[in-house]
C-alpha cells in the first residue's frame, strides 16, 4: 500500500483530500499535519469524518514525512517552496497545491505575486496537475503544481477553443463567480457571515494571479490569449461557474463546437458536457457538481454578437484542488484514475 | 475649506484649522492624505499607502 | 392630492409601488387592482403593508381608473398594450412598467418579442422611464415605459461611456448577476426553493430581450454597439449586478474615469460612485443598496489588457421598476424628484 501524507491538513482543502484518501484502496492515510490542531483527532476539525478514522493531527516533521511514498502539501503561499527541495531530495514524491510551483517563467512569479522565486531550476520540472492536459508528463513526474481553483474552470472550459486557435487572444473575458470556500479559513469582516450572506461581491474586478496560469496554459496550446479576468464572491459556500467570453477567430456552428469539445476530451472521465433542451440544470452550475470531481463545461453561439459563451462550472474544494491532486496520485502510482473520486455530487444542496 | 484629491478629483472637506500632520480621507474614493503646508504655506496633500486588504483565494 | 391607480398590485414589483406610494405626501392611493385578490386586503398579499393601510383589492375595471389622474401598470407582457390606448383618451397619465412601450422601432418587437406590435405610433410617443437621461421629456409626457430592471442597470452603467464614443461596439460585454424576485411571482421548479438556492445559474448565456432596450439606448448617446449580455440566476431575493467588461476606443487614466462619470451624473440624487480603498464594500454590491432608490456604479481600468470593467448595482425591484416609476411621476407632477424614495437601504440584510 502506498503511504501518504497531508501537509496543512486542518484547512478546507486539506479536509478534502484526507475526506477522499480515507476512501481510497490503494493508500494507507499515515501523517495529517496541523500546527494548530497538533494533537487533536481529525473529526475535531472535521465533523464528517468522525468515525472513519482515529488519526491524530501532528507537527510537520521531516523525518516522518520522509517515510511516506508521496506527500501532499496544502500549505499557503510561499510554505511548500522551502519543504518541496528537501522532500524531493530525499526521493520520496510531492503533490503541491499551493501557488509555488505552477509558473514556468519566474519573472511573472515577481509580476503577479511580488515573489522572487528561490528555486527556479524546479520550475522546469514541476508538471502542472492537469491531468486533461498532462497525463503523460504527471505519470513519471517528482513534483506536481496543482492549478488553482478559478485558473482550473477557466482552462478547462477554453483549452479546446485554444487548442483551435479560435480565441481573439486581446478580447477574451472571463467574469468568475465563486463561493466563501474559495478563501479557505482566513477570518475577516468580509467572512463574517451577515456580511458575507447575500453579496453579488467584486473582489478582483481587474485580474486576479489566477491570470498568469490561465494565459500559460492556454497560451501552450493555441495563440497567446490576455484574459479580462473579474471575479465576484456569492452566496454559495462551495462552487466556482466561469462565464467565459470569446470572440472567435472565425465563426463556426453549434455543431463544429460539439466536435471541438468531444474531441478534445474524449475518454476523460471527470469532464461532461452540458447543454441540454431538457430539465432545470441546462447549463453547468456548481449547485450540480458540489462534492464531486466534475468539471460540468457548456457552450452557447451568440448570434447576434458573434461571441461564443463557454460556462465551466466545478466544486473549488474538489475538482479545483484536492480531487484534481488524488488524481494527479493515482495517475503517478498506475491505480485506477478515477480511484476514490468516482463521488455523485450532492442534489439537491 | 475644499482641496482638490489628487486621486479622484473630488472635494475634500478639510477643516479651517487643520493641522500638519493629520490625515484626512477622500470622501469619494477613501485615498488617505497627510496633510503639510507648502513652500508657499498652502495647505498641501500628500498620499498615505493603505494597504489592500487580501481577498484570500 | 393626485389620485394614484395601481393596476397588477399582487405581484412582487406592484407590492414596492404600494409600499412607496403609500409614505408619498402628495398623492392618494385610490386603486390598487388584482384579478386573483380582489376582495381582499393589500396585506393578505404584501405582510410589509399590514397597518398602514385598509384598501382591498379590485378588478380592473376602466370607469374606475379614468377618475384617478396617474394610473401605473404593472403588468405583464401584452396587457398594458390593450388597456393604455383607453386610458390616453380619457386623458390620464400613464406610467407602464411593462415592456410594451419600450421599443421605439416596431421590427425590434417582433425580433425580440415575436410580437406585432398593436399601437406602433403610440411607440414615437413613448418616454423611455429613464429621469437620468430623460428628465425633461418625462415632465410633459402622456405615457412613460419604464425600462427593464437590468437594462436599467447596464445603462447607467455604461451610458457616461456611450456619450464620450469610448466603448468598441463589437466587443461589450455585459455579465449580469440576479436575485429570485427577478423572475416575479410565477412559480415553476427552477423557483422551488430547494432548487432555487445556492445556484449559479446561467439562464440567458447568449442574449436577452433587454438587450434590445441596452441597445437603443445607449446607441442614441453615442456610436452603436453590440451587447454580448449573459445573465446568470444567484442565490439572493432582491438584487442586480452588472458587470460589463469594455474594450476603450482610447485609452484613459483612472482620472479620466471619475471626471467622466462626475460630469454625467452631476447632481442626479439616486446615482452614487463606489470605488473605495476602504471599508467592506469598495466595489457596488446589490447587499448595499436593497431597499433603496440608488444605482451604486463603480469602475476600474485592468491594466494588463486595456479593459474598462464597470459594475452597478441596483435593487431589481426599486431603482430596476417601482423606485424609477415614481421617480418619474414626481417629475410628471411637478413634485421633488426624491419625495418617498430617500429610503436607506438595509445594512445588513
Amino acid at each position: 500500500m502506498v503511504k501518504v501524507a497531508v501537509v496543512g491538513a486542518s484547512g478546507f482543502t486539506g479536509g478534502e483530500l484526507l475526506r477522499i484518501l480515507l476512501t481510497h484502496r490503494n493508500v494507507e492515510l499515515e501523517i495529517a499535519t496541523s500546527r494548530t490542531n497538533a494533537g487533536e483527532y481529525l473529526h475535531t476539525v472535521h465533523p464528517n469524518l468522525r468515525g472513519l478514522t482515529m488519526l491524530r493531527f501532528e507537527i510537520p516533521n521531516i523525518d516522518r514525512l520522509t517515510k511516506c511514498d508521496v506527500v501532499f502539501l496544502s500549505t499557503p503561499a510561499k510554505v511548500s517552496s522551502e519543504l518541496t527541495p528537501k522532500l524531493l531530495e530525499s526521493g520520496i514524491r510531492v503533490i503541491d497545491l499551493s501557488p509555488d510551483f505552477r509558473l514556468k517563467n519566474p519573472d511573472e512569479y515577481r509580476r503577479w505575486y511580488n515573489w522572487s522565486h528561490p528555486y527556479p531550476k524546479l520550475l522546469e520540472e514541476a508538471v502542472y496537475g492537469l491531468p486533461e492536459l498532462y497525463r503523460d508528463r504527471i505519470r513519471s513526474a517528482r513534483l506536481i503544481a496543482c492549478p488553482g481553483c478559478m485558473a482550473t474552470a477557466a482552462i478547462l472550459g477554453l483549452a479546446p477553443l485554444a487548442k483551435e486557435k479560435l480565441i481573439q487572444g486581446d478580447y477574451l473575458v472571463v467574469d468568475v463567480k465563486i463561493g466563501s470556500s474559495g478563501a479557505g479559513l482566513s477570518r475577516s469582516l468580509s467572512s463574517h457571515h451577515s456580511e458575507r450572506a447575500n453579496v453579488v461581491r467584486p473582489y478582483a474586478p481587474a485580474g486576479h494571479r489566477h491570470v498568469a496560469e490561465i494565459e500559460q496554459e492556454l497560451g501552450k496550446l493555441g495563440n497567446p490569449v490576455k484574459v479580462g479576468f473579474s471575479a465576484h464572491a456569492v452566496d454559495m459556500v462551495r462552487g466556482i461557474l466561469a462565464t467565459c467570453h470569446v470572440y472567435p477567430t472565425r465563426s463556426l456552428d453549434i455543431k463544429d463546437l460539439w466536435k471541438i469539445y468531444r474531441g478534445f476530451y474524449r475518454g476523460e472521465p471527470f469532464i461532461r458536457f452540458v447543454r441540454d433542451r431538457k430539465g432545470l440544470f441546462r447549463y453547468p452550475d456548481p449547485k450540480a457538481v458540489v462534492g464531486s470531481n466534475f468539471c460540468d463545461i457548456g457552450f452557447e453561439i451568440d448570434e447576434h454578437t458573434g461571441r461564443i459563451v463557454v460556462l465551466s462550472a466545478i466544486d473549488n474544494l474538489v475538482k479545483g484542488a484536492a480531487g484534481s491532486a488524488v488524481q494527479c496520485m493515482n495517475i503517478m502510482f498506475g491505480f485506477d484514475e478515477t480511484e476514490a473520486l468516482r463521488i455523485p455530487s450532492l442534489h439537491p444542496v | 475649506m475644499q482641496i482638490k484629491c489628487p486621486e479622484c478629483d473630488g472635494d475634500i472637506p478639510v477643516p479651517e484649522d487643520v493641522v500638519p500632520g493629520e490625515i484626512v480621507p477622500c470622501p469619494d474614493c477613501g485615498s488617505e492624505f497627510e496633510v503639510y503646508l507648502g513652500s508657499d504655506g498652502s495647505i498641501e496633500l500628500k498620499p498615505v499607502e493603505i494597504e489592500g486588504e487580501d481577498w484570500g483565494e
